[in-house]
């Protein structure tokens, strides 16, 4: 009897709730359609000043010019995440399985090689077209975790303070640029026209390996234990 | 037509809120604040669309790239701290002590 | 010389040293402690530097990339953002100091870092004047906090973090899509630029919902506030002290500045006097959930979200005209900082020492831990609002506005809230005293552990004697005026 | 830098740097603690001695320093706040020899003797207040710096007691703070003024000054014991002797009756406050409060429970002397929170003595006491005598101007209150004296120590001597100059009316 009627309690609030949150949604619904069709937004701004932000792919400028800011900090969290995983466990690094398997084997083999030459590409795609550090270091993170799945020991290898290293790398990069762009120009991040482009490419380039490197670890991390478990 | 998207983000959000708040079940939570990121990030996408020109306006493009950056980072925390609670109290739910 | 140093770019030397040190003390775990100390010295000394440089120059800006907004990001540090940086760096540096003695050799390595990556990025979300680059902060604050918090190592603790993370998520996912609207309807993430286009249209009040939302849920404004007491109670002391001296006013920083310059101007006054309520209620319910804990640590977290009370208290009765009531927001925000980090720590020692922190059994603690003690003592004076200290300055133009506005109800709130207060605090004082008649088992305490907590809970006190200078540097760009000088 | 500007900062800090040194010793450094203790003491007498000769010869001190944008924390030197910090330091000598001998061998003595330093701080603070701010400060620091005494002994008993203590005073200090902000908010200042400094607030604001006024003096009572906020103070007596004898019955007690004194001449104004018909319902209180401590302390058979009861009922004189609007009353009320001091701290005094020779809590262990402890019997039987009125020790003087007073102001009611009193004044204090020096001595003491060959050590049987002699000479010389009687009345031409 107490049950039902908890069971009837419950049931009310979920109704509740639901009405309760599809008016909102309507609201918020109503809200967007107020919107005017063609808006006052940056695009313009951006248009006018990608020519001298070093990169000719309006996002990438965005991201590693004009607001590199951000990326730099956004960094900083994929660094604090993984930090995180480490603190909260203790991640040995030794093969999360030893199950070999002649498919996967050939699979693998195949496909790795092939996804690092994919990100290679759309690291340098990402100048003048869609792509760029985060699509390709999250293909390099894929061929690493394939690895990881298959049951190769990409970590075993390279661990310790190399490992540390990749991981803080373009962390650190940021940092030094920011550094010396301030020493060189007296404002933070602003890259010398001549040779933005070159720093672009380099800070997008050991982005990719740290993004691909902390996926992975992350996926590593939350894999090993449940392997663990078993 | 041109806020179909941004109105299916906004229905994205409400039913990652509706779940989060309704589910016990931690992986169910995590989902639901994935989903609710996805249906942000639509509305901030799909608008970009409204400009008066060929291409979308980029600026939204970076900043949804930052934020699936951060949502990545989050899940992953969340997982693992699931996995935490689940060793610790055999369930993974929210451990209350006053319920014990 | 001295006019060159000013000139330095301290500013961004705030953000860039502690992003330097956590990444050294990752790289070089046998060494964090000393690379920590160093970094969070050097953070000190660079607000100092600010300070002179804002108060001979006027508000600091700085458009990064060389962009300036709205195509680029600005940083932008005015009277309030040189407060919190303040704040930052003296609890910053008492919590390091205690730190070095707080976790073991094992832990250290894991801890600095993160602790490193929070005051970066508390630095730069002080500083930054872009909506979009606040959520970015914030998410960083969030995850280095959530982990923090989970080195508590229990399974409250993990729990609590779990329940801190599912909750600061959503929090920022609220802001997000309030950003998002912000960003389609105004076509800026720029706070001054925002400043000068919004209007009072649909978009802008559903922002101003969703943002507030969020950073109320962030800010644990009753009853938002579920994920607070337990976060804060079961993590390592440290951590507590940082979570609820800083990083709960991280996200009421943002939530000011935005009601500042962007809502305040446009608001009616309804939704302001809404989170007056709130406050009062959080106050009340605060307090008394802090009087009927028996654990110090609950306690103190309880007393927190109080204190955030308080906040809301002022914050509604400035925006409804009581300009003396910004003062108190001020004064509040910075002594419950100092006061609340001093006692957290206390917790931590008396832990420490004694393996419990029983409020009941604390008998013995005057005897042993006299500065611990003290520490309490002198905070707990400072969180009442006792005189003289922060924390009565605070209450005073707290209790002025109320008065000038006449908001009986509100200075019937304070005056109950200041009793319960007072209660609970001299609930643990008073078994502080006692005299055990069993021994207990206990270790000693180094003596930077004790006073770590005691200089904090000193410079509480000492904010008493500042006020007039203190305010006169927080006025500097006017940050208080609604439709005046804007970020 | 002009001297005069900071003399009243230094005396402050006289006591507040040596109790700070005092808490940094170790627990076995006696000789340096003593040494410490007296050097404050001496320093701040002597400080309070200049200022006296100084103001008496025209010369203003005063310390300001900024406190809120608009509001200054003050230290200002007049005949009044004299009154007041010369009879703290004077007392606070003798009662710091006295704890010396009484915590003889007692453990956490650094403590308590820091604490103790740090409530003449407050005490010398809060008779220095230029303003109500400064005066709510150090008046909190009072309250908190107490404490710590009252809870000493550390026993489950003390806890509770210092609990009561805290509930009372915290809530008077609420009601305090709220009652100076409100204040504020009317006239923008809150510098204490002779002949109050309300004169331009506006008849619409009569609600509001009348609720300041109640906020302000309960706020005040609470500490001055008045009825019905006086029940910490009997419960307080759980402290050690030298503790009861200077904070209840000279500092604590007295700074809430001084507060009263500041508010209805220097904030409202005798005059005003009585236009405003604010001091006839606390003239009322005042009375009710004499008669009901007395009758109370009728039925107490613990001796310093008796004694609180008579502190409660007597520091209403003093209210009672304010609150009759007179200047012959304000004399009397006036000079009565000196007279009272050292009367009242003769007893306590005394009542520790019997504690630590004798083991003697009770008025029924008294029987033949005085046989066997002459001079403080001779002592306590002054001190008992002066508090019933008898002439020519210093009571009298109190309550023969409070008379004059009451009569020059037609108020003949307060006469009937003074003789009620006194008649209940005999009728708890002549049985003990009756006990002490008429009944035979027991066979047995309840809880005999050897105190050296004097009839106790000699640290504890001088300063209640000595206070039994200023009450003496406080009435015997009361028309000399530089008598307390004499100052008042300067104090009350210079100021009050």
């Amino acid at each position: 009897m107490i049950v039902d009627k908890k069971k009837g309690i419950k049931r009310m609030t979920r109704l509740l709730l639901i009405v309760l949150l599809s008016l909102l949604a309507a609201a918020l619904g109503y809200v967007i359609l107020t919107l005017p069709k063609s808006a006052v937004n940056l695009q313009e701004l951006v248009a006018h000043n990608v020519a001298t932000s070093g990169v000719s792919n309006p996002v990438t400028a965005v991201l590693l010019n004009f607001r590199a800011y951000d990326t730099f900090l956004e960094m900083v969290v994929l660094l604090v995440a993984m930090l995180g995983v480490w603190s909260i466990k203790e991640v040995p690094i030794e093969p999360i399985t030893d199950i070999r398997n002649p498919v996967l084997d050939t699979l693998s083999g195949l496909l790795v090689p092939f996804l690092i030459l994919f990100s290679a590409y759309l690291l340098w795609v990402g100048a003048h077209a869609p792509g760029g550090a985060f699509q390709a270091g999250s293909v390099l993170g894929a061929a690493l975790v394939l690895l990881l799945l298959s049951g190769r020991q990409p970590f075993l290898a390279f661990q310790g303070l190399y490992l540390h290293f990749t991981l803080v790398a373009s962390t650190a990069l940021f940092t030094s640029i920011a550094l010396f762009t301030l020493l060189v120009t007296g404002e933070l991040l602003k890259y010398p026209l001549a040779q933005a482009d070159t720093i672009i490419f380099i800070l997008e380039s050991i982005a990719t390996i740290s993004i691909g490197l902390t996926l992975a670890l992350l996926f590593f991390g939350i894999y090993a234990k449940q392997k663990e478990k078993q | 037509m041109l806020f179909m998207y941004a109105l299916t983000g906004v229905g994205l959000f409400f039913i990652g809120l509706y779940t989060l708040i309704i589910h016990v079940n931690l992986l169910r939570k995590i989902l639901a604040l994935n989903i609710m990121g996805c249906g942000v990030f639509l509305v901030l996408i799909s608008l970009a669309m409204r400009s008066g020109y060929s291409s979308p306006d980029p600026v939204p493009h970076a900043m949804v790239i930052t934020g699936i950056v951060v949502t990545v980072s989050a899940t992953a925390l969340a997982l693992v701290l699931m996995l935490k609670v689940l060793e610790m109290t055999g369930k993974a739910e929210l451990y209350d002590e006053e319920e014990v | 010389m001295m006019q060159f140093v000013i000139t330095l770019p301290w500013a961004i030397l705030l953000i860039l040293f502690p992003l330097t040190g956590a990444i050294i003390s990752f790289l070089w775990p046998t060494q964090s402690n000393k690379v920590g100390l160093v970094t969070v010295s050097f953070v000190l000394i660079s607000v100092t530097f600010l300070a002179f440089s804002i108060i001979e120059h006027g508000v600091y800006h700085h458009a990064i990339g060389g962009w300036g907004s709205p195509l680029g990001i600005d940083l932008y540090a005015d009277g309030l953002s040189l407060l919190m940086l303040l704040m930052t760096a003296l609890v910053g540096l008492g919590v390091s100091v205690y730190a070095t003695g707080y976790f073991s050799a094992e832990q250290s390595p894991r801890f600095w870092p993160l602790w490193l990556f929070v005051i970066a990025a508390l630095n730069a979300l002080f500083l930054s004047a872009d909506i979009f680059n606040y959520y970015v902060t914030l998410e960083l604050i969030g995850l280095a906090a959530v982990s923090l918090t989970a080195f508590g190592k229990s399974r409250e603790a993990y729990s609590a973090a779990m329940r801190y993370l599912l909750a600061t998520l959503l929090g920022s996912l609220l802001y997000l899509l309030g950003v998002v609207l912000l960003y389609h309807g105004f076509g800026s993430v720029d706070i001054a630029t925002l400043s000068e286009r919004c209007e009072s249209t649909p978009i802008l009040w559903a922002a101003l919902t969703l943002i507030s939302a969020g950073l109320l849920l962030k800010t644990a404004l009753f009853p938002l506030h579920f994920w607070l007491p337990s976060a804060h109670a079961s993590a390592p002391a440290p951590v507590s002290a940082i979570l609820s001296a800083l990083i709960v006013k991280s996200s009421f920083y943002i939530f000011l500045r935005l009601w500042l310059t962007i809502f305040g101007p446009l608001s009616e006054g309804a939704v302001e006097n809404m989170f007056g309520l709130l406050g009062a209620i959080a106050v009340l319910w605060g307090s008394f959930q802090a009087l009927r804990q028996t654990r110090l640590k609950l306690l103190i977290a309880y007393s927190t979200v109080a204190q955030i009370g308080y906040l809301f208290l002022a914050f509604s009765l400035a925006m409804s005209g009581a300009v003396v009531a910004w003062n108190a927001v001020v004064y509040l925000a910075f002594t419950h900082a100092l006061a609340k980090s001093a006692m957290f720590l206390v917790s931590g020692n008396i832990l420490y020492f004694g393996g419990h922190d029983r409020i009941m059994n604390l008998d013995r603690i005057a005897q042993h831990l006299p500065i611990t003690t003290t520490a309490f003592a002198l905070a707990g004076v400072s969180i009442i609002g006792l005189p003289p200290s922060g924390g009565f300055i605070g209450k005073w133009f707290l209790l002025e506005a109320a008065l000038v506005q006449e908001q009986w109800g509100f200075v019937a709130i304070l005056l109950i809230g200041s009793l319960l207060t007072a209660a609970y605090i001299f609930k643990v004082v008073s078994h502080a005293f006692t005299q055990s008649s069993l021994p207990h088992d206990s270790r000693p305490i180094p003596a930077h552990m004790e006073w770590a907590a005691l200089l904090l809970a000193f410079a509480a006190i000492l904010l008493g004697f500042f006020s007039s200078s203190i305010l006169s540097v927080v006025g500097i760009g006017y940050p208080f005026e609604l439709n005046g000088v804007k970020p | 830098m002009n001297w005069d500007t900071l003399i009243p900062f230094f005396v402050i800090m006289s006591s507040f740097l040596p109790a700070l040194m005092i808490f940094a010793l170790a627990e076995e450094r006696r000789g340096l603690r003593i040494t410490l203790n007296l050097i404050g003491v001496f320093v701040t007498l002597a400080l309070v001695v200049f200022m006296f000769i100084g103001v008496y010869q025209g010369h203003h001190y005063e310390t300001r320093l900024s406190l809120l944008p608009d509001l200054d924390m003050v230290l200002r030197a007049g005949p009044l706040a004299l009154l007041f910090a010369a009879l703290s330091s004077v007392l606070w000598l003798l009662t710091t020899v006295y704890a010396i001998g009484y915590l003889e061998g007692s453990p956490h003595r650094s403590r308590f003797f820091g604490f103790f330093s740090l409530c003449i701080t407050a005490t010398i603070g809060v008779s220095f207040s230029g303003n109500l701010i400064t005066f709510l400060i150090f008046y909190e620091m009072l309250t908190l710096v107490a404490y710590p005494l009252i809870v000493h002994r550390g026993t489950e008993e003390a806890r509770l007691a210092g609990q009561t203590y805290l509930l009372y005073t915290i809530f008077g200090g609420t009601l305090l703070l709220l009652g100076t902000v409100w204040l504020y908010t009317l006239t923008g200042t809150l510098e204490f003024t002779p002949r109050g400094f309300i004169d331009d607030v506006g008849e619409e604001h009569y609600f509001a000054l009348v609720s300041i006024f109640i906020l302000l003096i309960a706020g005040f009572g609470v500490k001055a014991a008045l009825v019905p906020l006086h029940g910490w103070l009997p419960r307080a007596m759980i402290a050690p002797a030298p503790v009861s004898a200077l904070l209840h019955a000279v500092a604590v007690v007295k700074a809430g009756a001084f507060g009263i004194v500041r508010v209805i001449y220097e904030v409202f104004g005798v005059e005003k406050a009585a236009l405003l018909g604010l001091t006839q319902p606390l003239a009322v209180l005042a009375a009710i409060t004499i008669i009901y401590g007395s009758v109370m302390a009728l039925f107490q058979d613990d001796l310093k429970r008796r004694l609180a009861y008579s502190t409660v009922s007597q520091v209403s004189y003093i209210i009672l002397g304010v609150a009759i609007v007179g200047p012959i009353a304000t004399i009397g009320g006036v000079v009565h929170l000196v007279h009272q001091g050292v009367m009242k701290i003769t007893l306590f005094f005394c009542a520790g003595n019997l504690a630590e020779t004798l083991g003697i809590h009770k008025i029924s262990e008294m029987n033949g006491v005085g046989r066997r402890m002459p001079l403080t019997m001779t002592a306590f039987t002054i001190g008992a005598l002066g508090m019933i009125g008898i002439p020519p020790i210093a009571g009298f003087v109190s309550k023969w101007y409070l008379g004059l007073g009451a009569l020059e102001a037609d108020q003949e009611w307060v006469i009937l209150i003074l003789i009620g009193s006194s008649l209940l004044n005999a009728g708890y204090f002549l049985p003990i004296l009756y006990r002490a020096w008429f009944l035979p001595t027991p066979d047995k003491w309840p809880d005999e120590h050897d105190l050296g060959p004097n009839e106790t050590s000699l640290m504890l049987l001088i300063p209640p001597l000595i206070t039994a002699l200023l009450a003496l000479g406080f009435g015997l010389l009361a028309a000399s100059p530089y008598s307390p009687l004499e100052w008042v009345k300067l104090i009350s031409r210079r100021e009050f009316y």
